[in-house]
């Protein structure tokens, strides 16, 4: 069951991120971008624990544990840079 | 000895971190918290002013738990049925909280409730303004924020 | 947009930062066994004091750091090389760990060896490397901005 | 198990870290910066004295008691000896040289450390037995390099360092690669390991394909045919003592590399590697040495003439025969020391007349007759005039190639050499036999009584005993020229190194 | 049982991820897209998380699975906030049928300030002094 | 002998100071060095009568078989005694014409080293050793010829005689490099003299033209000759020593040296023959064209030392006898005349023989001591010039093949330099008094000494032939013949041909003399010699020289980095695929595809990213796309089981990610500025470049390794290393250093970063 | 798995290679990145692509159960990202310093050093 489980997730996953990556590309504003890169970050730590299950390796959790912090991190960057004005040239 | 209850939290932390509550992982664990804590705490002032209301944070969460997961439904409503039924708009709502504490607990709260974002703090932190899916009942809202964020500060007081 | 940047990231960041400095602790320490080591301990901490920064400006990161992270570098250089001479003093070759478990009372038994020595000071390099360099970056961007802000 | 072949990085590790530690004290700084170059120097004699009286002549210690192929093994063998007296040398002078030269802000930013990093790093490169960790390095000397080449802020500094990182980094990536594919062929990293595996491997071929990898990743850093762009881009810039340190040593990594690769690994298929390399050389010559005959700017003809005697050096590698590489170890050695030399008199030059353009200056050898013979000794030494070094390294080189009648890179090497004559006459028509051009007069005057003649003795000092030493070289060469075989001779037989590399510690 | 428990955890956490990013694609501007990302993402990975905990069955485990929860759900609004906030300082386009906005009115871009309805109320075009940056000052 | 050659280098080094502090007389006083050596010299020629050649070793760098050996012989000796003896009275001579000169105390540290050189050319027995010292006189002569070197024409004189003495010394190293190959590895004079075969050396073409190439450019043969007029930019005394003695003689004792071993062939006799007698028609020509009083001497010298060639080249008997003769009445009449030009010029204030005239009372020891010198160039009795030409003519009269051609030019030359000599003698002292810049009158001691001496020998040696014949000549035509000649030198040998030719040349040298002026003249009216000389293609070598330099600069070190990256690119393409294309072919081992469906899409994810960044027209944009692509490599990385590399990926990832954020803060908008056509090329260039990194993954990945070393770092990992994450242990325990290496880039990547920031020239210049 | 990895690296380097072409300093940049991602993973491909066996000791074991993917060359591309770490750092701020002197994102008109 587990199995099948991961597998779907997985699946699920990746079409999340499929989707993600298309609003990535469409934008059209940098802030609709740093959106996506954010959920991607969070789809990743979510596909990094389902594999983690997939494969039965409990250390991978950390490395999920250390993604959804620097996720977080390039998002607030990314806020930084847009609150100082730099250049959108979008 | 609000520092005191953070350096026993940080410890907590730590022991949970290790996986292991062992006396010599708690105590391993309030070493390193009163190292970060000595350090940090170097502009002390603003880290402990707040540091007793953690444990009523920690609290809420559960609280905060169950709105994430009635928004997400809406959202998901919204998200896949095939058109759009929302009335965007942002609003500016008075606050009666005060510390830093307070409006950023209702602000992330607001973000997790349903429809509703918080987008920014006045710079006279008398005014919260959110954007919201679904402004009709503009009233209505207003009512509900204003019921959350009592419920904030009579927590964080 | 607003001169003063978020109230809501600032409180946020200040409970951050001590999580995210006991956790590049906790990824340090543990890092010869499971996922981990200096390095990414090191950028753990970085990324709490870039946090801080971020929330706040410049000076006030430097004032937390206390420290400059120019020396942090350059300690951390010196603890990683240093820490290949004890094995030398034996007669081994440079770089020959050594390990030392002594029992504490309380604590236990603690894994004390020269690798650790070394971790240790490549989380310093990389610490004080990346705050250097985001402090740098950060404080000729706020400068910048006070001058044109007389102009 | 002896410390001596690690001291040669653990040294200036220790001198930059602390340097770095005292960022404050600028004075510090200053003492440790010879100090920790004198204490290398010393280090790297003592190195190559027990490399030479060692019986196998090479030592080999595995770092960490990690024993060969598994660990990393620092070796020093009489080439990797050799080269890293020569940084010892380069950076001992260079560091006495900085005193009066290096300004209080390229101090305050981390000269020092700097400068002594970069040290590690070539020494590292030169010791090391382990092709990754070369790549390490080589990463620590580039990046070294890149810091010093930017000190000041200038905007030529700014494009030139701009060329010179993007095309490094090139480089890197290349080397980088290189090493991966090793690891994927063979599973070992170990250089003497490797000779084995190479050799037992099925598809030769394969072993040739990445030995043309290396070939492109180190021809970048050494700057060869046609490679060679970022270093005219960008030598010219920095401050002069960080031009010496490295038109002296950091090219020379690359030349090494070749050295050891080609001589080490890869002989598998000595006609096609090394008729590739002899070409490379021949058309690195030309083009260097054209390239300077186009220059009017003293340190932009220094920086093609670089170029031009890499070509020397690695002819008399590819030539191959024991005395072509007698030839080619004893160039490098020469080299080293007159071209640093020669930027080290540049940098006075400059100090005296505010100016490295030709057409500004000039006047010296009315006004400084001393200045004109210590530029005279590496110069004419540069262009091979005998009885100083650069004539025995051509020497060797060029007969090497008459006894394998290769007549076309001889012609190539003598003509080149007339020419390297002719860049350096024309400096010394220029700079010193001409009169001061007069619209320059009053900044030239200027700069001249800025100077104090504390600052220009210690300006000298290093100046002179370089010089003593390029004199040594030519009128002592036969111990020299020992040396020099003797490491060719290693050179010439991989067993040698592969024995006391696998042999001590298996 | 565990395993089983974690099953459907794992796949209800998987479809809420990708519910955000139907969202993200789906609605019309950056806010409504955020409404979705935010919440549906955050969920969702909390879920997966959870059930990593869960499968492993190991309390160190566990441990890492709520710290990763934890670290999402406090992290994951502060970072929305951080983006509306600068999508909209920098003019991200409102979908056409936004109804009304009530910061535009406050906002003094050029002054970097942004007045309650309060203080404009009370007439200060300036503010007299700077509010204290936080309650530890 | 070592010490005697060397000597010279010592005093080079006290010179300056013993100048310094003994002023005017350190002149008198350094010439005690030459004529101590010539002493020493002179001492040596009883034993060279008597074992006829000595070698002397001194080991140098005997590995390299360079070694300070000397060969001692009539030659070397001939040859040492006149570089000393000359010598001694040129430094005699500089201190009276550089008087109260700032540069003297250098000059002579130059001089000395010159003189030492010389020496050391001429009595080394090691090849090496003798191009060591044959390059050192190029050297120092050029400091000497650029002696006046604030004047920009002095400049381009000592380079030009610089560069092609050098050009031709560099072939000469690789003519004596084959040379002693072709002598089956002998690096002595002395060893190569006595081996037999070097002509059956296959190269031997080659090799002799390559040593020609070096001794005709040192001895100005036509067509190099044109430098070494123009080396009379340099003070008289130099030009004196330079022209009778020196340098211009070592290529001439190169040839004579060798003409045993490498004589006795066509090629040898024809190049040397028509060259030499081409040589000495062009001098004799040029000198009777030249007003100025140095450059008609110097143009006599190319005479001479195309007649010796000439000489050597013919190579019978009577002609090496000739070539010795003649090479000393040359060397003795040249140095006096050349020291007499400078009195001339140093008390007259100029150097233009037309402006001088009856100077006769003003000057009388001069103006006699010409005479004297001057009959001696012009071949007359009872001077010893007038043995020396005799003989040339017997020699060319006899010259084989060649017996016509040299004849009719020896006699041309002889006519010419006969009206050179006479008006060299005559025009400056008689007739009426000209206006000279300086009012003149009789030079100093210092200067007349030197040449009143050698005239006096002329003289001396013309009388009494025996002397020198005995002494010297004997032995230095065996040493160039290679085996003992009989002969005998007489001032009367009856009437005979070469009389003849000597009265023909005389009367018509008169001749020519008596109408100088409308020679002149007619010379005039002919400018386009001036053009044709091989000068002028000399310059447009040189100019070619730096056009082709310019051109090459132009077209690699362009400045545009793309060529730059497109050529590495390229150089790496182009080498490494050949390679792999010559040994794999076409064969490539694709294995096993076994993908599974969530790889694709991380996959995807990297490529999206990376293709993104690249068409995106916004810079951020192509941030927030490589911010992806790092993701899909970190899941990559967790994908096939490394989870340390993904978190460190992710970690780095983000970092860069926010630095570029804050650095491109204040960049500009990515602008496109290339057309579609570059942009076609570039994707080409980087699709060949990335198809060459798939086929070295496709090649190297099929291989099968049977033990990595990793195996044995996974069974020590716990056990010894204490750790049980293997890739941590592998970091900081075995392969710590790497990683030491690695903080240390890091560390140094933010000083770098820090001073770049906080260094700003901008704000410095503010 | 790795005849796909080996065409998305030659993918990569392509990428890379083109973006360093393109005369922006800024897509100089972004090309460095991309080429020193590129790299990483060749050597990664390169060692063998192994799912779910991280070389790992799990407490009580001595050797990571059932089998291992090669830990070497995961500590070289670790010892590899960190230094290419640095070095994009540097070049990143070195092309906004030359973007503040020079005022100018183009290559082509960076040429003063060689001209
Ligand atoms: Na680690
Ligand atoms: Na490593």
């Amino acid at each position: 069951m587990i199995e099948w489980a991961t597998i779907i997730t997985l699946m699920l996953l990746t079409l999340a991120l499929a989707l993600t990556v298309v609003r990535l590309i469409l934008g059209p504003s940098l802030a609709d971008r740093v959106v996506a890169l954010e959920l991607i970050s969070l789809i990743a730590v979510s596909f990094i624990i389902t594999y983690a299950i997939q494969v039965g390796r409990a250390p991978f959790m950390d490395v999920a544990l250390v993604l959804a912090l620097t996720g977080f991190m390039a998002t607030v960057g990314f806020a930084r840079f847009l609150e100082r004005g730099g250049h959108t040239d979008e | 000895m609000k520092m005191f209850i953070w350096n026993i939290l940080l410890a907590l932390v730590w022991a949970m971190l290790t996986g292991s509550f062992t006396a010599g992982s708690l105590v391993a664990g309030f070493i390193f918290g009163y190292l970060v804590l000595a350090f940090v705490a170097r502009l002390s002032d603003q880290t402990t002013s707040y540091s007793r209301k953690i444990p009523e944070v920690i609290g809420f969460t559960f609280f905060y738990i169950w709105e994430l997961i009635q928004s997400n439904l809406r959202v998901a409503y919204e998200v896949l049925t095939p058109s759009h039924h929302m009335k965007p708009g942002v609003i500016g709502l008075p606050l009666d909280a005060t510390t830093d504490a307070q409006i950023t607990m209702l602000a992330n709260l607001i973000t997790m409730t349903p429809g509703t974002l918080s987008l920014d703090v006045s710079n006279d932190r008398r005014m919260l303004f959110i954007h919201a899916m679904y402004i009709e009942d503009e009233n209505a809202l207003h009512a509900e924020l204003k019921e959350l964020e009592r419920r904030v500060i009579s927590l964080l007081s | 947009m607003t001169a003063m940047g978020s109230l809501i990231l600032r409180t946020a960041t200040r409970l951050l930062l001590p999580l995210l400095l006991l956790f590049s602790l906790f990824v340090l320490l543990r890092g010869h066994d499971e996922p981990g080591g200096g390095f990414i301990a090191g950028l753990v901490g970085a990324t709490g004091f870039a946090l801080y920064l971020f929330a706040f400006d410049a000076e006030r990161t430097r004032s937390l750091m206390g420290v400059d992270p120019r020396l942090l570098l350059g300690l951390g250089l010196f603890a990683a090389t240093v820490s290949g001479l004890p094995g030398t003093l034996l007669g081994h070759a440079f770089y020959t760990s050594l390990w030392w478990t002594p029992t504490l009372p309380l604590l236990g038994e603690v894994k004390l060896s020269t690798p650790l020595l070394f971790d240790i000071g490549v989380y310093l390099v990389v610490l004080g490397s990346v705050m250097t360099i985001v402090l740098a970056l950060a404080g000729a961007e706020e400068k910048a901005e006070e001058t044109t802000w007389n102009r | 198990m002896s410390l001596e072949v690690a001291l040669p990085i653990i040294i200036p590790f220790l001198a930059g870290s602390l340097s770095l530690v005292f960022y404050r004290a600028p004075l510090v700084q200053r003492w440790l910066g010879v100090a920790g170059t004198g204490a290398l120097l010393l280090a790297s004699i003592v190195l190559l004295y027990r490399t030479y009286t060692d019986p196998d002549q090479v030592l080999s210690i595995a770092m960490g008691g990690w024993p060969a192929p598994y660990g990393i093994v620092l070796v020093s063998d009489l080439l990797g000896a050799i080269m890293t007296v020569l940084a010892g040398i380069m950076g001992f002078a260079t560091a006495v040289y900085s005193l009066p030269t290096i300004s209080r802000d390229h101090e305050a930013f981390g000269y020092y450390p700097l400068m002594h990093l970069l040290l590690a790093g070539v020494c590292g490169a030169f010791l090391t037995g382990d092709v990754f960790n070369l790549y390490v390095w080589v990463e620590v000397l580039l990046v070294a390099s890149f810091a010093l080449l930017i000190l000041g802020g200038e905007r030529a500094q700014m494009e030139g360092a701009i060329k010179y990182v993007a095309l490094n980094l090139l480089s890197s990536i290349l080397l980088l690669v290189a090493v991966g594919l090793t690891y994927g062929m063979t599973g070992t990293l170990n250089m003497a390991d490797l000779v084995g595996r190479f050799a037992a491997m099925e598809n030769q071929g394969l072993v040739t394909v990445v030995a043309m990898l290396f070939m492109v990743s180190f021809g970048i850093k050494a700057a060869a045919f046609p490679l060679f762009f970022w270093l005219p881009a960008a030598y010219h810039t920095p401050p002069v003592a960080v031009s010496a340190l490295f038109a002296g040593l950091l090219t020379k990594v690359g030349v090494y590399a070749l050295f050891r690769f080609f001589s080490l690994l890869f002989t598998q298929d000595v006609g096609y590697t090394h008729e590739i390399l002899l070409w490379g050389a021949g058309f690195t010559m030309i083009t260097g040495v054209l390239g300077a005959a186009a220059q009017y700017e003293f340190r932009r003809i220094l920086s093609f003439h670089i170029v031009s005697q890499i070509g020397y050096m690695i002819m008399g590698l590819a030539l191959f025969s024991p005395l072509a590489l007698v030839g080619g170890v004893f160039y490098i050695m020469h080299h080293i020391i007159v071209k640093a030399n020669l930027f080290l008199v540049s940098g006075v030059v400059y100090f005296l007349r505010g100016s490295y353009e030709l057409k500004h200056i000039g006047g010296l050898w009315r006004t400084h007759p001393w200045l004109g013979l210590l530029f005279l000794i590496p110069a004419l030494s540069l262009a091979g005039v005998p009885p100083l070094s650069g004539f025995f390294g051509k020497y060797i080189i060029i007969r090497a190639g008459v006894e394998q009648e290769s007549w076309g890179i001889v012609a190539v090497a003598l003509v080149v050499g007339l020419l390297t004559l002719y860049s350096m006459i024309k400096i010394w028509a220029e700079a010193f036999w001409k009169a001061q051009p007069e619209e320059h007069e009053e900044r030239a005057r200027a700069f001249e009584a800025a100077v104090s003649g504390k600052r220009l003795t210690l300006m000298v000092l290093p100046i002179g005993a370089l010089a003593a030493i390029t004199v040594f070289i030519g009128l002592g060469a036969q111990p020299i020229y020992e040396l020099a075989y003797a490491a060719a001779e290693q050179m010439r037989d991989p067993q040698i190194y592969v024995n006391a590399v696998l042999g001590d510690t298996q | 049982m565990n395993e089983s428990i974690a099953a459907v955890i794992l796949l209800i956490g998987g479809a809420f991820v990708v519910i955000g990013a139907l969202g993200a694609v789906r609605m019309p501007d950056l806010m409504l897209r955020m409404h979705a990302t935010t919440k549906a993402g955050i969920l969702g990975g909390g879920l997966v998380a959870i059930a990593g905990g869960v499968f492993f069955n190991e309390s160190e485990v566990m441990v890492r699975a709520l710290a990763i929860l934890a670290f999402v759900v406090l992290t994951g609004p502060v970072a929305a906030h951080m983006i509306a906030r600068a999508g909209y300082f920098t003019g991200a386009p409102f979908w056409e049928r936004t109804l009304k906005d009530d910061l535009r009115s406050n906002l003094d871009k050029a002054g970097g300030y942004l007045y309650s309805a309060q203080e404009q109320r009370e007439g200060k075009g300036r503010p007299q002094q700077q509010a204290p940056r936080d309650d530890g000052e | 002998m070592l010490l005697a050659v060397l000597s010279g280098f010592i005093l080079c080094a006290l010179a300056p100071w013993l100048t310094r502090s003994l002023g005017d007389r350190a002149g008198w006083l350094l010439a005690i060095l030459p004529a101590g050596l010539f002493a020493y010299f002179l001492g040596w020629i009883p034993e060279v009568i008597e074992t006829g050649a000595v070698t002397l070793q001194y080991p140098w760098i005997p590995g390299l078989d360079i070694n300070l050996s000397f060969l001692v012989d009539g030659l070397s000796l001939l040859f040492a005694l006149l570089i000393s003896g000359i010598g001694t009275f040129i430094i005699i001579y500089a201190g009276g014409y550089l008087h109260g000169d700032p540069y003297l105390p250098r000059f002579y540290a130059i001089m000395f080293a010159f003189t030492a050189a010389m020496l050391g050319v001429v009595l080394s027995d090691n090849l090496l050793t003798l191009f060591v010292f044959w390059e050192l006189t190029s050297i120092t002569s050029y400091l000497l010829i650029g002696y006046h070197h604030e004047d920009k024409e002095a400049r381009w004189c000592a380079l030009q005689g610089l560069f092609v003495t050098v050009a031709g010394g560099l072939a000469l190293l690789a003519g004596l490099l084959m040379l002693a190959v072709a002598a089956g590895g002998e690096y002595t004079l002395s060893g190569i003299l006595a081996s037999d075969g070097l002509q059956e050396y296959p190269f031997y073409t080659a090799m002799v033209l390559a040593i020609l190439a070096g001794t005709f450019t040192k001895s100005a043969q036509v067509p190099f000759h044109f430098w070494l007029p123009n080396a009379m930019a340099a003070p008289t005394p130099v030009s004196a020593f330079l022209h009778s003695a020196t340098m211009v003689k070592a290529g001439v004792y190169l040839m004579a040296r060798l003409n045993p071993a490498l004589g006795g062939t066509e090629l040898w006799f024809y190049m040397l023959g028509i060259f030499g007698a081409v040589t000495m028609f062009t001098g004799s020509f040029m000198a009777l064209r030249s007003t100025g009083i140095k450059a008609m001497l110097a143009y006599s010298t190319i005479m001479a030392l195309g007649t010796l060639t000439m000489l050597i080249g013919i190579g019978t008997e009577a002609a090496i006898v000739a070539a010795m003769a003649f090479l000393l009445a040359h060397a003795l009449y040249k140095a006096a005349l050349f020291m007499l030009a400078g009195v001339l010029d140093h008390e007259t204030g100029t150097k233009d023989i037309t402006r001088m005239g009856g100077l006769r009372r003003a000057m009388p020891i001069t103006f006699v001591t010409a005479c004297v010198a001057a009959l001696s160039l012009a071949g007359l009795p009872p001077l010893f010039g007038f043995i020396a030409k005799e003989l040339m003519f017997e020699a060319t009269l006899h010259g084989g093949a060649l017996t016509t051609f040299t004849t009719v030019l020896a006699l041309l030359s002889a006519i010419m330099i006969m009206a050179v000599a006479a008006i060299f003698a005559l025009r400056p002292f008689i007739g009426a008094r000209t206006e000279t810049p300086k009012s003149p009158h009789e030079g100093p001691l210092s200067m007349l000494i030197g040449p009143v001496v050698l005239a006096a020998l002329s003289l001396v040696f013309g009388v009494a032939a025996f002397i020198p014949e005995a002494a010297l000549l004997q032995a230095a035509v065996t040493a160039v013949h290679g085996r003992p000649v009989d002969f005998h030198l007489y001032l009367w040998h009856g009437v005979n041909v070469p009389l003849l030719l000597s009265a023909i040349a005389i009367v018509i040298g008169l001749l020519a003399f008596r109408f100088w002026d409308a020679v002149l003249a007619g010379f005039r009216r002919m400018p386009f010699i001036d053009r044709l000389g091989p000068e002028r293609g000399y310059e447009r070598l040189m100019d070619g020289l730096v056009w082709l330099a310019e051109w090459q600069t132009r077209v690699l070190q362009n400045g545009y980095m793309s060529n730059y990256i497109i050529t590495l690119v390229l150089t790496t393409v182009a080498l490494t695929g050949w390679t792999l294309f010559v040994h794999t072919g076409t064969a490539i081992p694709l294995g096993d595809i076994n993908v599974r469906i969530y790889e694709w899409f991380t996959v995807g994810l990297i490529l999206a990213g990376a293709l993104f960044a690249t068409i995106t027209g916004s810079r951020l944009t192509a941030v927030a796309a490589l911010g992806m692509a790092g993701f899909g490599v970190a899941l990559v990385f967790v994908e096939f089981s490394a989870p340390d590399l993904g978190t460190t990926q992710i970690m780095v990832e983000t970092l860069t990610v926010i630095l570029l954020v804050l650095v491109l803060y204040r960049l500009p908008a990515f602008v496109n500025f290339s057309s579609p056509g570059t942009r076609l090329r570039d994707a080409l260039i980087a699709a060949s470049f990335g198809g060459l990194m798939t086929l070295l993954i496709l090649v190297v990945h099929d291989i099968n390794v049977a033990e990595p070393i990793s195996d044995q770092l996974v069974q020590w990992s716990y056990p010894e290393g204490h750790g049980r994450n293997i890739v941590n242990v592998i970091l900081v325990d075995f392969r710590a250093l790497d990683t030491l290496g690695e903080i240390f880039v890091v560390g140094l990547a933010a000083i770098g970063v820090y001073a770049m920031i906080q260094l700003r020239a901008e704000d410095r210049r503010q | 798995m790795e005849p796909v990895m080996a065409v998305v690296v030659g993918i990569l380097f392509a990428a890379s290679i083109y973006m360093m072409l393109r005369r922006s300093i800024v897509k100089l940049v972004i090309g460095l990145i991309l080429l020193s991602n590129a790299a990483n993973l060749l050597i990664f491909t390169i060692g063998g692509m192994v799912r779910g066996l991280p070389p790992l000791i799990a407490e009580g074991d001595k050797l990571p159960a059932g089998g291992w993917a090669d830990p070497l060359p995961q500590a070289l591309i670790l010892t590899a990202i960190v230094i290419s770490f640095g070095v994009l750092a540097f070049a990143v701020v070195l092309i906004h310093r030359a973007y503040e002197v020079v005022q100018e994102d183009d290559l082509n008109k960076m040429r003063s050093t060689d001209t």
